[in-house]
């Protein structure tokens, strides 16, 4: 096999695996304050955000691949989004819904984090307090855009996947004590560099 | 219904006693076991088990995301419990020192979010208390006041639920109540120009008028609310399983739930009929003719009744509302409370200067305090407000409802069963923004 | 109808009160922080009283003035209607600022003097477990207190390549009541 | 006299050394400033400008008179006007022509008091109080004509407050709120004047805003007596003007800005900085020469914007100088040094003080000991401690001699060479330590401040031994010293200076220091800890101590309770005057 198709097949192949990922969606909803009426409204009959094939909440983050942060993050809650972060299997994306997950809001005192991503790397911002629903499926569908063209964070920090398997199991985060709230990236890796 | 004034006696109080406690609300040994049962129960006895510590949220679904319940478990039984809130405390109180009475609005519509119109009104009312223009208040804008708030009232009730059924596993009523709670937010949409957040009500008045075609589309809406909790109601309280885990789950005695601060439908679940519109009639409520409703034995079910009763009560006042309410200005007709009309400002001096001073400075409530309470979608919402002269409250204290409720869900999820802490924790509607501020 | 109320404590207990008073139509009482408890208890069994809900407590800081705290109690009688906010002075010296604790009295006193320590750091003596409830328990200082800066953030954790904030926490001085932990 | 002077460029001559390259300044002038230091100032008295107006509070041994207004009998000074005996009784009558520091036009008639057995209203500013008068300031006739010549005033006043520098601050803003809050009732197009007329090297006018109150006219004539400002024209066409070709650039123009009630006279260097409500007001004292001027520093959160008079009748009466106003530029956030620096590294605090106790150690060191005339009392006297227990040689130096005049400049642009020099007591001056230090003559060297222009020749010398800077700000000085510990700069410190009148003047800090900032007497007690010798007390001790000493009570308050440095919030406050 030529060297430009051992990159071109591998890549169609990514295009191919982005397209599945964009439109079967699980959404971990990371939902604290007022957004949340919102996002109910959002999965509600009338927008009806299962109509973008993100209908399904799996309130487990082992199983969900997008992580929506609903509402104000303050300093004591932010470990526990990071944790869930850290669960979540690559790769994954993170929706910050709302202008409090985006940069605090109008929340600037000792308690709220000014914005999720303090914490965490965020793919896309919806504002609004809350965002109406249809600036919420605005937002989905702008990150399925970048989903396709490979532009997700955790997407740039894997790099190819498909060129090597599906995923490259060494960035997936150690699931063990509460200290991996604090491992950065390339440290999450075992420490005998055995890959699982 | 009458309000009793005295309390009923409450069902016998089994909730403290853990041991013989279980989760069915009877009393051990009421029910003889089969002797098969007898010897396994026996043998379960001689089982070498262990009790578990157990770490429910704070990012569990059915706690809402704010309230972390740290749970010692034996088996199924929950032997000891520390409910840990504040993961959604967002500094109401530093926040309002440093803004000025108008700017307060939008931070009080985020204390209960689920019925913002019913903190507005409580806000304002405490903000006029000071100035001593409750009096003075237009008779339209306490109308209005009244119409918005039962509104929110409905849709609070509404949230709280389709959020707790759902999370028992009917998802139809989620999506029912959810139809039925849109209907509301459109007419407060219309009004206000937000779905949720709505910062409609100013001091001394309204922001503006209700649309020309609310009457109609109000009654309209009142219909289809009504359809939508008939069948909600079809749905469940016929339903086993249901009734099961509602019924007798998460007593709490009337002399406990006064003790804890208990205050709107929980109270009143108890069977003691506190309410603020019923026995200190602010605004115009005295007008109305509704019902205060209660239910005995304080459990799921007792809260679950209330609440649907209580949806109809607050659509009687609203139709009653909308036939009593009069014409005429929605705000008082006070320069130094009321901001000037757009065209003044723009066009006049004198317009920009007194919308300049309204919103840089405030309007200067008098030095002094009071602690105003109005009726909020869980109880009795309270603002305590030290003015010290300036546009910007010294202090603004809210007392929430939830907080005081959310205290008592250890005593209340006590000997329970695990799973129960959902309809428990789902009945007492805490909502975070307002129980952590 | 509160009124009653007044007159009642100054029959009842005119060594407690330190002064009476009516302002917008809510009646206060301040009371010496050693009758406080006496108070509280006769007017929640009393048959004239029957204070038997502890409606909210809080705390104000009037920094600058001594004695700085003023925990404030408002008290609601179900069988009667009435109300009465009492208020007790509280200095702020570390060794001087405590109130005895009403946790016997309501259940409702548990979070609520929970809540007044956490956010201002007035110590309810007697309280079974006085821990913080809203803040964490890393946080140092008293948010809710005047000299608190409102962008004190103390944060637990941080992205190494977090966008910058504009957190206060770094500038509070050591000597100053706001690293103060009392 | 002043009006002579050259331009003073935007920021004070010797005040700040922004980053490097630094040009090193002629040996002549660390020469002049040596000579400048070595001496104390003689202690003339210099008094502040006098204030025509008589303030209302009797003095004993002089004459009062006894009046009744709004039905309230009050003993006043003979000689005050009804205004500042109202003022007494708490009665603020709305005004904007009178100025208590100029001479009185009455020409706004916005002051209107209705005086028993006097047929029409009199301005109050003007109306000297008589025995027995019996005057109403709160009679409908009263708030009649108040509020008709606010109305009057509003009539071609343009609709800026958005854009307006003085919102927020405004007399006429306050006063509309207080006595007017009608709507407008005139429909007919407003006068349109120049908008923004460069008239000088600080001020730009705004004809449109001004309400013609004639206070900047005043000023110019009787406090500078340059007299640049003048009304020309009639009626609705007359506006504020200066004769062509003479700008108003003379060393005291930007109190015009303070004075004028409105927003009609802005100042380039503040103008569309920031918006007033935004700022928070500290009292405390100007550091730009021995005047010791009592000054307001305005700042937001820990950036400063302006420097604002603060009435003191013994120092400054109401004025200030364009030169001092802009030292707060030397609290510049980007020239901060905010953590220890030991040898080009940045270390932490404990670590440089444990560096520095380390390298003066030792017996037969030779150490010497740099005051500063522009620290405060205590550092210099922490120095001094600190000085005798190393057994050091004392010097004192300062900042060269800048311009001067006969109102409030003064040569000397010290704000503490006398504290300094009593401080130290015996002093040598800085040729002398150059040439000593270039002979190697010492082995350390502690620098009490960063600003000192040194000669060339000591600072090539300072390579070669141990040398301290206690510096807030980035400077040649501090660049060159090899161990530079992070000092509070006079925005953030509680100290006292003394003035060339002898008097003691208050610093009182506005935020909290950033990073490892801390006070030089706090570092200097560091120090004498590290060395092992007795504790010398922290910054706020000795301030105790100096008000004890000089029996100050502001002082005392503000180190016995540590509310009382907060802040305050201009949001509310009034245009001055």
């Amino acid at each position: 096999m030529t060297e430009s198709s051992a990159s071109y097949v591998p890549t169609l192949l990514q295009d191919a695996v982005n397209w599945a990922q964009k439109y079967s969606l699980f959404t971990y909803p990371f939902a604290t304050a007022c957004c949340a009426m919102e996002f109910m409204s959002t999965m509600g009959p009338r927008y009806d955000i299962a109509r973008f094939g993100a209908e399904f909440p799996r309130f487990s983050p082992r199983q969900a691949d997008l992580l929506i942060v609903i509402g104000t993050i303050t300093e004591r809650q932010a470990p526990v989004l990071r944790r869930v972060y850290d669960q979540m299997p690559d790769p994954k994306w993170v929706m910050a819904f709302g202008v409090c997950a985006s940069t605090g809001g109008f929340y600037q005192n000792y308690t709220v984090t000014p914005g999720a991503d303090q914490v965490i790397p965020v793919d896309v911002y919806v504002p609004g307090c809350p965002p109406r629903p249809e600036q919420v499926l605005d937002g989905l569908m702008t990150l399925q855009r970048r989903i396709q063209e490979h532009r997700g964070n955790c997407q740039q920090d894997i790099g190819n996947t498909a060129a090597i398997g599906y995923t490259d199991r060494r960035k997936l985060p150690v699931l063990q004590d509460g200290t991996s709230m604090t491992l950065l990236p390339d440290e999450r890796l075992p420490q005998d560099g055995r890959v699982r | 219904m009458s309000a009793p004034t005295t309390l009923p006696s409450a069902r016998p109080v089994a909730h403290t006693i853990a041991e013989t406690y279980d989760h069915r609300g009877r009393q051990a040994g009421e029910m003889p076991l089969s002797p098969s049962m007898q010897q396994f129960a026996d043998e379960a006895e001689r089982l070498p088990t262990d009790e578990l510590i157990l770490n429910m949220g704070p990012s569990h679904p059915a706690m809402h995301g704010t309230v972390r319940c740290v749970l010692r478990v034996d088996g199924e039984t929950i032997k000891d419990a520390d409910v840990q809130i504040g993961y959604l405390h967002r500094g109401f109180e530093k926040e309002s020192e440093a803004a000025t009475y108008t700017q307060i609005f939008p931070y009080v519509d985020r204390l209960n979010y689920v019925s913002p119109m019913l903190n507005n009104v409580g806000f304002a009312m405490a903000v006029e208390k000071l100035l001593g223009i409750t009096a003075q208040i237009p008779e339209r804008a306490e109308y209005i006041r009244v119409i918005v708030g039962e509104l929110a009232r409905v849709a609070d009730h509404l949230t709280c639920l389709s959020a707790a059924i759902s999370e028992l596993g009917g998802l139809t009523v989620f999506f029912w109540g959810n139809r039925a709670r849109e209907h509301v937010w459109e007419l407060l949409e219309d009004v206000s120009g937000a779905r949720m957040t709505h910062s409609y009500c100013r001091i001394g008045g309204v922001a503006w008028d209700l649309t020309r075609d609310f009457d109609e589309k109000c009654r309209g809406k009142i219909a289809k609310i009504r359809g939508l909790v008939v069948d909600i109601r079809k749905l469940v309280e016929r339903n086993r399983i249901f009734l099961d885990r509602m019924e007798g789950v998460g007593c709490i005695s009337a002399h406990d739930a006064i003790s804890y601060g208990f205050t709107g439908p929980c109270l009143r679940a108890c069977g003691v009929a506190y309410d603020v519109r019923k026995d200190h009639p602010y605004s115009v409520y005295d007008h109305f003719d509704f019902d205060v409703p209660i239910a005995d034995g304080g459990d799921n079910l007792a809260r679950y009744l209330v609440r649907i009763e209580e949806m109809e009560q607050s659509l009687r006042i609203v139709e009653q509302a909308l036939v009593q309410i009069p014409p005429g200005a929605v705000i008082v007709d006070d320069p130094l409370i009321a901001l000037p009309a757009k065209r003044e400002v723009y066009n006049s001096i004198e317009g920009m200067i007194a919308h300049f001073k309204h919103i840089m400075d405030g309007l200067v409530v008098p030095a002094g305090e009071a602690y105003s309470f109005t009726e909020g979608g869980n109880g009795e919402l309270g603002f305590y407000i030290v003015a010290d002269g300036t546009g910007r409250p010294y202090k603004n204290r809210c007392r929430p409802p939830c907080f005081y409720i959310t205290a008592a869900l250890r005593q209340m999820i006590l000997g329970a069963n695990l799973a129960d802490v959902v309809p428990i924790f789902g009945s007492i509607n805490m909502i975070g923004g307002e129980c952590d501020r | 109808m509160a009124q009653r109320v007044l007159e009642f404590l100054q029959r009842e207990r005119p060594l407690a009160l330190a002064e009476t008073g009516s302002h917008v139509g809510d009646e206060i009482a301040v009371v010496h922080r050693e009758h406080l408890v006496e108070v509280l208890t006769l007017l929640r069994d009393h048959e004239q009283m029957r204070m038997n809900m502890l409606s909210d407590l809080t705390v104000v800081d009037y920094l600058g003035q001594t004695p700085r705290f003023e925990v404030v109690y408002q008290l609601y009688s179900i069988p009667h209607k009435h109300r009465l906010r009492v208020k007790v002075l509280v200095d702020e010296t570390p060794g001087e600022c405590w109130v005895p604790t009403a946790t016997g009295l309501w259940y409702a006193a548990n979070w609520a003097e929970r809540e007044a320590w956490d956010l201002y750091g007035v110590r309810f003596e007697g309280h079974p477990d006085l821990r913080r409830i809203l803040m964490y328990e890393e946080f140092v200082g008293h948010p809710l207190r005047k000299d608190y800066p409102q962008n004190g953030r103390q944060p637990l954790i941080r992205r190494p390549d977090a966008p910058p904030t504009d957190d206060q926490t770094t500038r509070l001085m050591p000597d100053s009541h706001d690293r103060r932990v009392s | 006299m002043t009006s002579s002077d050259p331009p003073v460029p935007s920021r004070p001559r010797s005040a700040t050394i922004i980053l490097p390259p630094a040009p090193p300044p002629p040996p002549t002038a660390a020469r002049a400033a040596a000579s400048s230091t070595v001496k104390p100032p003689e202690n003339r008295d210099a008094p502040a400008p006098v204030a025509p107006n008589l303030a209302a509070t009797p003095v004993p041994g002089e004459p009062t008179v006894t009046l009744t207004i709004d039905g309230e009998t009050i003993e006043v000074r003979k000689g005050t006007n009804v205004l500042e005996a109202a003022k007494l009784l708490g009665r603020d009558i709305c005004h904007f022509c009178y100025h208590p520091g100029l001479t009185i036009a009455a020409n706004c008639r916005q002051c209107l008091v209705e005086v028993e057995k006097n047929p029409k209203l009199q301005p109050s500013c003007q109306q000297i109080v008589g025995e027995g008068m019996v005057v109403h300031t709160e009679s409908p006739a009263v708030l009649e004509a108040r509020r008709a010549m606010l109305e009057f005033t509003l009539k071609n006043h343009p609709i800026d407050c958005p854009i307006c520098d003085k919102a927020g601050e405004c007399t006429l803003q306050r006063h509309y709120m207080d006595h007017n809050h009608h709507l407008t009732r005139v429909d007919v197009a407003k006068i349109r004047k120049p908008k923004h007329k460069d008239i000088g090297r600080e001020i730009v006018l705004d004809a449109e805003r001004c309400i013609l109150c004639s206070r900047c006219v005043r000023f110019c004539e009787e406090i500078p007596g340059t007299g640049e400002l003048a009304m020309t024209f009639r009626g609705d066409h007359e506006i504020l003007d200066i004769a062509e070709g003479h700008p108003l650039d003379n060393a005291y123009s930007i109190n015009v800005v303070d004075i004028c009630p409105v927003g009609a006279l802005t100042s380039k260097d503040f103008r569309f900085a920031i918006r007033a409500w935004e700022l928070k007001a500290t009292p405390t004292t100007c550091q730009g020469c021995a005047t010791g001027c009592a000054v307001e520093l305005h700042h937001k959160h820990e950036n400063a914007y302006r420097v604002m008079p603060r009435h003191d009748p013994a120092v400054n009466g109401h004025w200030m100088c364009d030169e001092g106003r802009y030292t707060y530029k030397e609290l510049d956030a980007d020239a901060r040094i905010r953590h220890a620096r030991v040898d080009g590294q940045q270390v932490p605090l404990d670590h440089a003080i444990a560096a520095v106790a380390k390298r003066l150690q030792g017996r037969n060191k030779k150490v010497a000991a740099v005051f500063s005339g522009t620290s405060t009392n205590e550092s210099n006297r922490a120095l001094d401690d600190l000085a005798t227990m190393l057994g050091a040689e004392r010097f004192v130096l300062g900042r060269p001699p800048g311009k001067t005049d006969e109102l409030l400049r003064d040569a000397d642009k010290n704000a503490n060479m006398r504290g300094a020099i009593a401080a130290a007591g015996a002093a040598k001056h800085e040729g002398e330590l150059g040439l000593e230090l270039a002979g190697r003559a010492y082995d350390a060297v502690i620098f009490l401040d960063g600003t000192f222009e040194l000669s060339e020749v000591v600072r090539s010398a300072l390579g070669a031994i141990t040398s301290v800077c206690l510096s807030d700000r980035v400077t040649a000085l501090a660049q060159a010293c090899a161990i530079v510990l992070p000092a509070t700069s006079w925005g953030e410190s509680l100290g006292t200076t003394i003035n060339r009148q002898g008097r003691l003047r208050v610093l009182q800090p506005a935020w909290r220091p950033e990073g490892d900032r801390r006070d030089r007497a706090d570092l200097i007690r560091e120090i004498a800890l590290a060395l092992g010798e007795r504790d010398l007390g922290s910054g706020r001790d000795r301030a105790r101590a100096i008000a004890e000493e000089f029996d100050h009570d502001g002082l005392r308050q503000l180190t016995t309770t540590p509310a009382a440095t907060r802040p305050t919030l201009l949001r509310f406050s009034h245009s001055r005057g």
